[in-house]
């Protein structure tokens, strides 16, 4: 049963990133429009309550792309204001938290100690 | 010949896009990425005392890390050429943004260079998160007030 | 505006220095110094650029037997802001400089200015030319090097090259510089920086056109017209704008681009080269010791260039460029 | 390109039949009847394929794995079989958890002889499910 998991989060994540990709190709976005164009997505669907048994359903499919970074943001600010109304809109954005925007800060910085760019070809 | 007459030239000669074999590649390589993803959550569920909620923190974080190495030592630029949205879109992706950023700007010291552009190509995600987050739960709080919607 | 330079001045040297993956050219062997380090030896992809700059000049200098007080004028450009690198070398070198920018099409632009101070007898030597080097100009254009995207076909990969040339008086067994033509900027309304031969492909129709027109000749009359870098698509969209003018597709195989043909045949660079130093590398080696052995007699040299920066291609507009030529005899 | 579509679907029909659901609940239950009772309930939750329930005094574990095609319902089928649950029997501590790490854990105290260290590890767990990100 197990192998299913893997085999949704291999679909669902396979997905979500061929929507990137017909985005660029077809939409003639470039990657960072695209890539916001997946956060808002992914926010808008926690809004709407659709993300979380999304990723009941794929674990890693839906954890791992990035319009789960606009699903974390959005739940943290909407309990915030489930807990504290009008205020909590403002305080959950001190909130909230996102594990891939801190990691990727600490491992930026450590690897711009580091590596130098290189300009290889293959 | 004029601008219109060139354009539809122009196109006549561009090979196009190859949309069929850029989707099989990004829905390869992303749903790969997703897979290690599930594989790494499980050795942290197995493993550590995470669950299926606190693992997810673990994961990002691990496969970020997978990613800055990665971008460091230019393999994930071959990937990004390979599968473009494949490797764009997963958390991964992100990290790369960062990372590479970052390297570019060790030039021009810690302050200007490495923290003015760290954020040069990952700013309008984080921006983007942030500001949709905040509508979201504007929005919901009023539907919510008028009785629309239950949180 | 299409130039004669009665006088004919000569091109008495040429030096061409390279980066590490210009091992890979066509080219390579026509070369004079490949670097082991894409960065020379310097801390940041910057100062490399001016170093590499430097060590061609030095070629230059050095195959004439000349020093640096010798030359009178340093005409050179390359994609950097501001032309620091350039600048810098220039510092270094200490001859009175002018810095040009014409994009990719600086290589021939320079000639041709330095072709002009010779002709008026303002200069005995001038070294004229142009650089690139791949991680300081795709960092500034396009993304940090090590971030990871689709490219199409289209797109071009900036090579890391110098090329300068020696501009003196007329030599007879020298290739001599007989005309220039200075191209307008032309803008199709190409938009996409990631297809520059698309987007360069009219000027440099413009530029050959009118040059052809004000000398009265056929394509025919060269043995050779080398674009600098439509890539291999651009020379594509070039040969069909030229056979829909009616002319002969058999003729059309005098036309090819340095761009195209500078990494050969593998795909990893998808359409070819780019860059400034491309154009230089290619037409101030190859070019200039096929002319001396007498293989050509008559080229033209076409350096485009896609007058753009990554602040016009975020706000929306099209992409200018233009094409600067100069035609070469060999007696 | 017709193998790739195999791949794919074949998985959906044969998960479709199999219906084959394991029910375990721990040995050291001293009562018989709730026992069975609980397995009866979570047996009659279609969504779950694995279910094990860790009796240990007044603390019931319950960790259910839910059928993979029908995961997005996994809070669901949470709630409904802790509710039956906690109707049926009041007096006890319940905690319905789809959760892969109690599913997990709990296979290992299944054979758990000792009471006292079994009711701790329970209760671990419970806080562990409890945590949020």
């Amino acid at each position: 049963m197990l192998f299913f998991n893997f085999l949704i989060a291999f679909m669902v994540g396979g997905i979500i990133c061929v929507i990137g990709q017909l985005l660029m190709d077809v939409g003639k976005l470039t990657p960072g429009h695209t890539l916001v164009t997946l956060v808002v997505a992914g926010s808008i669907l926690d809004g709407l309550g659709l993300y979380d048994p999304l990723i009941d359903f794929a674990g890693a499919g839906a954890t791992i792309p990035i319009t789960s970074f606009g699903n974390a943001l959005t739940h943290g600010a909407m309990a915030e204001a489930e807990k504290h109304g009008w205020v909590g809109v403002l305080t959950g954005m001190f909130e909230v938290t996102s594990s891939g925007i801190s990691a990727a800060i600490v491992f930026g910085f450590l690897a711009a100690l580091i590596f130098k760019p290189k300009g290889k070809v293959d | 010949m004029d601008p219109q007459e060139y354009q539809q030239l122009e196109q006549q000669i561009t090979p196009p896009t190859p949309y069929v074999k850029n989707v099989l590649k990004a829905f390869l390589v992303g749903g790969l990425i997703c897979t290690i993803g599930q594989a790494i959550m499980y050795l942290y569920i197995i493993f550590f005392d995470f669950t299926d909620k606190t693992a997810g923190n673990a994961t990002t974080a691990t496969m970020v890390f997978i990613a800055a190495v990665l971008t460091g030592l230019g393999i994930y630029r071959k990937l990004g050429a390979f599968a473009g949205a494949g490797s764009a879109v997963p958390v991964t992706g992100f990290s790369n943004a960062v990372v590479s950023a970052a390297i570019e700007g060790r030039t021009e010291g810690m302050v200007l260079g490495v923290g003015g552009n760290i954020f040069k190509l990952a700013g309008s995600v984080i921006l983007f998160g942030v500001g949709s987050a905040f509508f979201v739960a504007l929005i919901k709080l009023i539907l919510v007030t008028a009785g629309v919607v239950k949180w | 505006m299409v130039i004669l330079f009665t006088s004919k001045p000569s091109i008495i040297a040429c030096g061409v220095a390279a980066g590490p993956l210009e091992q890979r050219s066509v080219f390579y062997s026509y070369f004079d110094s490949v670097a082991e380090d894409e960065r020379w030896g310097q801390k940041s992809n910057e100062q490399g650029h001016s170093k590499m700059i430097q060590e061609a000049c030095d070629i230059v200098m050095e195959k004439a037997k000349i020093k640096n007080l010798d030359v009178d004028f340093f005409l050179s450009g390359d994609l950097v802001n501001q032309m620091t690198p350039t600048n810098f070398a220039a510092r270094e070198l200490a001859i009175s400089f002018i810095g040009l920018f014409s994009a990719c099409a600086t290589s021939v632009s320079s000639v041709i200015v330095a072709s002009l101070l010779t002709e008026l007898g303002a200069s005995q030597y001038a070294i004229a030319g142009a650089a690139s080097q791949h991680n300081a100009i795709e960092r500034q254009f396009r993304y940090p090097i090590n971030y990871g995207f689709q490219k199409p076909a289209t797109a071009q990969w900036t090579v890391t090259a110098a090329g300068y040339a020696l501009i003196g008086k007329h030599d007879p067994n020298l290739p001599s510089i007989v005309a220039g033509t200075v191209g307008k900027v032309v803008d199709y309304g190409e938009v996409n920086p990631l297809h520059m031969g698309g987007a360069m492909a009219p000027a440099a129709y413009d530029t050959i056109t009118s040059h052809l027109k004000k000398r009265h000749q056929k394509i025919t009359d060269y043995d050779l017209i080398m674009t600098g870098d439509l890539g291999k698509i651009g020379l594509k969209i070039l040969k069909a704008m030229f056979a829909q003018s009616g002319e002969k597709q058999e003729d059309l195989e005098i036309f090819r681009d340095a761009g195209g043909e500078f990494y050969g045949e593998d795909e990893k660079f998808q359409a070819g080269a780019s860059g400034a130093g491309c154009s230089a590398s290619v037409f101030f080696s190859y070019i200039e010791q096929q002319l001396k052995t007498g293989r050509f007699k008559r080229v033209l040299l076409v350096a485009t260039g896609a007058l753009l920066s990554p602040l016009s291609y975020q706000q929306g507009e099209t992409i200018p460029c233009t094409a600067h030529a100069i035609e070469i005899t060999m007696e | 390109m017709k193998k790739f579509i195999i791949f794919f679907f074949v998985p959906f029909f044969l998960i479709g039949c199999s219906n084959e659901q394991i029910v375990k609940v721990s040995n050291n239950a001293a009562d018989g009847e709730k026992r069975e009772e609980i397995e009866n309930l979570i047996r009659d939750t279609k969504e779950v394929y694995t279910g094990t329930a860790i009796l240990a005094g007044d603390e019931l574990l319950v960790a259910i794995q839910v059928n993979p095609w029908l995961g997005y319902k996994e809070q669901k089928v949470e709630k409904k079989l802790q509710k039956e649950i906690k109707e049926k029997y009041p007096d006890l501590h319940v905690l319905v958890s789809s959760d892969y790490k109690m599913h997990w854990e709990s296979q290992k105290l299944l054979n758990e002889k000792d009471s006292k260290k079994l009711k701790d590890e329970v209760k671990k767990l419970k806080d562990l499910a409890k945590e949020e990100t």
